[in-house]
């Protein structure tokens, strides 16, 4: 067999193809895992906004859209720069694949700042999750709610952030030491995959916090 | 005797850090047992309490932690993994003619979730206990003060080592089946197992999302389901059958799983309708989404969800039905032999057709009404998930003991044990169906004295019940201490697990297996195990 | 037979619609009966007639019937169709109540039943409803959710907090229903039942001019006994000094009853009376201020005789 | 290794990038005008436009095996099961309220 020909070949597996096959089938099941975790919220979120859809309004209205915007922005850049890294290991280039992790991990960065400011603004303003708001001159009842899902939600998101970030400096790793080539970089296409997905879940997010009509 | 992977390699460390998936599969199996024992004692508290009105032996406060530590237990710790990441883990491979799961190391990692959440479980135990029921209803269960918070992280963490066991089950099955095996070559426990993975997947992120609403209600008050911060407390029913009805098809299908193995082997005969019963599982997996609202016809929700879920579950009982018409078809014409796993086998079907009977008691929207939240519930719940999954369980347990540990049982006592669980679980569980009959709410700590002659008689069969896991737990353990005595392929059957040695080598087959046969080819005379045993 | 089946399996019937209910009921049993049969029948032939005779037994290669398959799949879809709108018609006409039922307000709380009548009558734990007229409920909870279960009406909704639900039913049967909560409530779920009166016409109206009062030629301490009961006061207050929600009635009056804000209180008649008005007034040490305020559900008799019954507990 | 290696080119992604940070501008720009209950509909096509260009193109989805996209899709459409009925049963549940009710259901804060 060729088992010792390829090093990344787990025994049980007989190909690299099958290999990478059954990581890729493993990780869009995660993925569809984490769609429905999210989704939860989501659920919550679209009925509480249905019974609720003043206070959620005004609520929204001390959300930062520039921010917000930015963010998006950032966030879809992170994911071109992470395409490219695939791209860059598919095809062996391996200064590139490392530049582009870093500057993915750079983006997430960028993001989770941008994130910490908005936040801190939030937190100012005494507009917090459940029983901690404290908000002075609301109109409307249950702007609190509001904040519980926005805190909730881009809380969550902002785990998957965090985590991204650990999984890419684990590929930059494996990358700077010539783990890759054009045979094996299931990790990098993994952990690729995994971050278009927090970018796919910013997407909705995007939208449904801070462009409520 | 051979190197096989009980032996090879030694020391507990290797034990510990193992990947590999029959070793897993014993730890699982050890594991979930002593979960069951623990969830039984619950179990036999519960009854000796119901022995008389009022108070028995345990104060209500008691009491309700009691019933919702059976629950949690039963479900979460227990039947949840019991055949997929005990049975399934050590034979879905075996049986696929691979060499392992596909992800080994994933495996291991979910068993020591598994591990983490029983310990949470286990803090939420001696910190005061949980007395929400199992179901965690909203606004009682983020009111309450006993230890809700811990016992819904050990849920939410359970939750993350089904799906890492659901996710591993469906690439395997993907990507590791041996040369040949087409997708129906495949034996049917991989079918079902393979429905249960996708459930696993797709339903358990809810439950996770769902608990996490709840502590951050208990932290936080965000109020979703709040309704005196304008929640809705009907949504966290919602959120919360959303995951655990089609958790019911978790236990289920890997039961149903067995049995399609089970019944062909001990019939010597091919199965009935293979096709069909393997669509049916991917069927019930499906439908199984789309019925939760069952659970909630008296709960307040709209009258039009009320109809639209009753309608979806009756299409429950069409695949379920044919699976039982297709196992008694199996065994027409059959060579029927009565091994203990037959014998459970045959319970399975007897106590499985009354609980799903009596499923339809409760789709039906005006007969519901009465019957929900009462003991009917309970008799119904457990028909099917002792009657049906753990029966099921025992017939998978005593099939492959001798595959997993290469040691034979004492098949008189094993008949004695399955005659006595059999008995006690009727003499327990029919009587809960009058109970609840005539009105009977469930979680009842004090009732009325007109129920005291059934609650007795249901609680004599507890201990029946008792007395049967009893033997078992002795024969199975005098099975232990002997040497390996058991031959590669004791009950004639054609399963691939069984063309290896019994216990298997460490990577299952000295030979990559070829599939040319379907699994269940009984026509032709079986191969002696002499030839295969290379 | 039929009624054999029902005097061992069903409660009374207190309505026309329990009979409804149990006409659909008796045709499931007796589905139950067939299926099952079916099951045990063929396993149990098959077991004795195609038993193992001999190690090298041959079977033959069955692997499918089609028709029998499409036979047994398409049956039980039929019946299962059947089965779905005969409980859909049933259940519907529980939910449609006649225009111009009387409307009572019931609102649940931990442990309490309570009921509000359109003059203004309250009850605790006690429905009283005409025999023969349609009757609406609508149903509210102060705390957690309880559901409202009548066996012998074959009738059951949840009562939840922030939400009202509603149930109508028509009385057939006059004399005393059982009334249970069905939802798990905490440590007093299983007390928390009641009874429900249905009466005719006359006596009906009686009780509501009388205000619902039972007790008028009764004894003070009595009748404080029997409002101890009724009224819920028995789910958190023991009287043998076990420790319950609420403090023991056991030996309290005459007695310095220590607060949780330190001070401490004789309990005296207006101490006890406080108490009842105004729970949250005083709150004995160690306890939660958890109980209701019974303002406006008791007459001034009531009370009395409330006080009475606690000064007996010695 | 696999089929997909090769079959975008560094090219296409730049592009799909410029598209969808052009939506995002569209849909900022969308939301500051008055579409009443279209709004929500405008904004919630364009996230799905743009999240479907993101798994096509940047998940490769496009020349992917379809496994990946069986699952995918099975995950969303079980994620609409659960949304559809949750919203059938809230939009459609009668709501009684007696006439001399207090608004129990009012919010507190």
């Amino acid at each position: 067999m060729s088992v010792a020909a390829e090093p990344f070949l787990q025994h049980h597996f007989t190909t690299a193809e099958q290999q990478a096959d059954a990581g890729k089938i493993g990780m869009w099941l995660f993925l569809v895992t984490e769609i429905l975790l999210f989704g939860g919220l989501f659920v919550g979120f679209a009925i509480m906004q249905g019974l609720h859809p003043e206070a959620f309004l005004q609520a929204h209205r001390h959300l930062d859209r520039t921010l917000g915007f930015i963010n998006t922005v950032v966030l879809l850049s992170s994911s071109y720069t992470m395409v490219m890294a695939v791209w860059s290991a598919q095809n062996e280039r391996r200064k590139r694949l490392i530049v582009y992790l870093l500057l993915t991990i750079a983006f997430a960065g960028v993001f989770l700042g941008i994130k910490y400011i908005e936040y801190s603004h939030k937190f100012h303003e005494g507009l917090l999750p459940g029983r901690f708001y404290h908000h002075a001159g609301d109109t409307v009842p249950g702007q609190f709610m509001f904040f519980s899902f926005y805190f909730m939600m881009t809380g969550l998101h902002g785990l998957h952030i965090l985590g991204g970030i650990v999984a890419i400096s684990w590929v930059l790793r494996r990358a700077i030491r010539g783990d890759f080539s054009h045979k094996y970089y299931t990790p990098v296409d993994l952990v690729g995959l995994y971050w278009h997905l927090v970018d796919v879940i910013w997407i909705y997010l995007f939208p449904l916090l801070y462009l409520i009509k | 005797m051979e190197p096989n992977y009980l032996s090879t390699p030694r020391g507990l460390k290797s034990w510990l850090t193992t990947v590999d998936h029959k070793r897993i599969g014993v730890m699982y199996l050890a594991s979930i047992l002593f979960a069951f024992f623990l969830g039984g004692v619950f179990a036999i508290l519960i009854r000796i309490e119901l022995l008389t009105p009022g108070r028995t032996i345990m104060s209500a406060e008691t009491y309700n932690r009691v019933f919702t530590l059976h629950g949690a237990i039963m479900i979460f710790l227990f039947i949840i993994p019991s055949i997929p990441a005990s049975l399934g883990n050590f034979v879905l491979p075996l049986m696929l003619g691979a060499k392992d799961v596909a992800f080994p190391r994933l495996n291991l990692a979910s068993y020591y979730i598994y591990v983490a959440g029983a310990l949470l479980a286990v803090g939420a135990m001696v910190t005061g206990g949980v007395d929400t029921g199992w179901t965690f209803y909203t606004p009682y269960s983020t009111t309450t003060n006993s230890s809700v918070g811990l016992m819904t992280l050990a849920a939410f963490v359970l939750g993350f080592s089904s799906i890492f066991t659901g996710i591993n089950f469906i690439a395997t099955i993907h990507k590791l089946r041996a040369p040949g095996m087409s997708w129906f070559k495949m034996p049917l426990f991989a079918w079902g197992i393979y429905a249960t993975a996708i459930i696993q997947v797709l339903a358990t992120p809810v439950l996770g999302i769902t608990l996490l609403l709840i502590l951050m209600e208990r932290v936080f008050s965000i109020g979703i389901f709040n309704p005196q911060l304008g929640g809705d407390p009907i949504l966290f029913q919602h959120f919360f059958w959303f995951y655990s009805h089609p958790a019911v098809y978790i236990m289920i299908l890997p039961g149903m799983a067995i049995i399609s193995e089970v019944i062909p082997v001990f019939s010597r005969k091919t199965i009935f309708g293979y096709k069909a019963i393997a669509y049916s599982s991917i069927a019930i997996a499906a439908v199984s989404f789309l019925v939760w609202g069952h659970h909630m016809f008296v709960s307040g929700q709209s009258q039009l969800a009320n109809a639209i879920f009753s309608f979806l579950t009756f299409l429950v009982a069409i695949p379920s039905g044919v699976k039982v018409f297709n196992w008694i078809a199996t065994m027409y014409k059959g060579s029927i032999s009565l091994e203990a796993p037959m014998l459970y086998a045959i319970s399975f079907l007897l106590l499985f057709a009354i609980g799903g009977l009596t499923g339809l008691f409760l789709g039906a929207l005006a007969v519901d009404v009465h019957l929900h939240d009462t003991y009917f519930v309970v008799a119904h719940f457990h028909f099917v998930m002792m009657g049906g999954t753990v029966m099921a369980f025992l017939a998978g347990l005593h099939y492959w003991w001798p595959k997993m540990f290469g040691r034979t049982y004492s098949e008189k006592w094993a008949r004695v044990a399955a005659a006595l669980i059999f008995v006690g679980f009727n003499v327990t569980f029919l009587s809960q169906f009058v109970l609840g009959s005539r009105g009977m709410p469930r979680r009842y700590y004090n009732y009325l004295d007109q129920f005291q002659p059934l609650h007795v008689f249901s609680t004599v069969g507890s201990w029946i019940l008792a007395l049967g896991f009893f033997i078992m737990a002795g024969y199975l353990w005098v099975s232990l201490r002997k040497p390996c005595d058991a031959p590669a392929n004791p009950w004639g059957a054609v399963g691939l697990e069984w063309q290896t040695g019994s216990p298997p080598p460490e990577h299952n087959f000295e030979h990559v297996p070829l599939v040319t046969h379907g699994p269940y080819d009984y026509s032709q005379p079986v191969s002696e195990p002499e030839e295969v045993q290379a | 037979m039929n009624a054999w089946i029902r005097s061992i399996i069903m409660p009374a019937q207190g309505t026309a619609y329990a009979g409804q209910v149990d006409g659909l009921w008796l045709f499931l049993i007796w589905v139950t009966v067939f299926f099952f049969l079916l099951v045990a029948g063929l396993v149990t032939y098959f077991v004795f007639k195609y038993r193992r005779r001999g190690p090298n037994d041959r079977t033959p290669n069955i692997t499918h019937h089609t028709g029998l398959e499409v036979a047994w799949t398409l049956i039980p879809l039929a019946l299962v169709i059947l089965i779905f709108f005969w409980g859909f018609r049933s259940y519907m006409e529980a939910q449609v109540s006649p225009a111009g039922a009387l409307e009572i307000q019931v609102t649940a709380k931990k442990w309490v039943w309570q009921f509000e009548y359109p003059d203004g009558t309250r009850s605790i734990n006690e429905l009283h409803v005409p025999l023969g007229k349609p009757v609406k409920l609508v149903m509210t909870s102060e705390d957690v959710i309880h559901s409202f279960f009548v066996p012998t009406f074959r009738l059951k909704q949840d009562v939840v907090p922030g939400v009202y639900t509603q149930l109508w039913f028509q009385a057939s049967e006059p004399g005393v229903h059982r009334l249970l909560c069905t939802q798990y409530c905490g440590r007093g779920h299983s007390d928390m039942g009641g009874k429900i009166f249905v009466d005719n016409e006359k006596k009906y109206s009686d009780w509501l001019e009388n205000g619902g009062d039972a007790g008028k030629n009764m004894p003070l301490a009595q009748l404080g006994a029997l409002l101890y009961q009724s009224h819920g006061c028995q789910t958190c207050h023991s009287l043998d000094g076990t420790r319950g929600e609420g403090p023991s009635f056991k030996g309290v009056f005459g007695h310095e009853v220590k607060l949780s804000d330190g001070k401490s209180v004789l309990a005296d008649e207006n101490y006890v009376r406080e108490s009842i008005l105004l729970p949250q007034a005083k709150i004995v040490a160690g306890f939660g201020p958890i109980m209701p305020t019974f303002q406006g559900m008791l007459r001034e008799r009531e009370i009395q005789a409330l006080i009475e019954f606690v000064k007996e507990q010695k | 290794m696999t089929s997909t290696a090769h079959a975008t080119s560094p090219g296409t992604y730049s592009k799909i990038l410029g598209i969808l940070l052009a939506l995002t501008v569209l849909t900022l720009s969308a939301a500051s005008m008055d579409f009443g209950a279209g709004n929500v509909v405008i904004a919630l096509v364009i996230a799905t436009i743009k999240a479907s260009l993101v798994a096509l193109f940047f998940m490769h989805l496009r020349h992917d095996k379809p496994m990946s996209a069986v699952i995918f899709v099975s995950g969303v459409a079980t994620l609409a099961v659960f949304l559809t009925f949750c919203l059938l049963d809230t939009g459609s549940r009668e709501r009684v309220r007696p006439p001399n009710a207090t608004p129990a259901a009012s919010v507190r804060r």
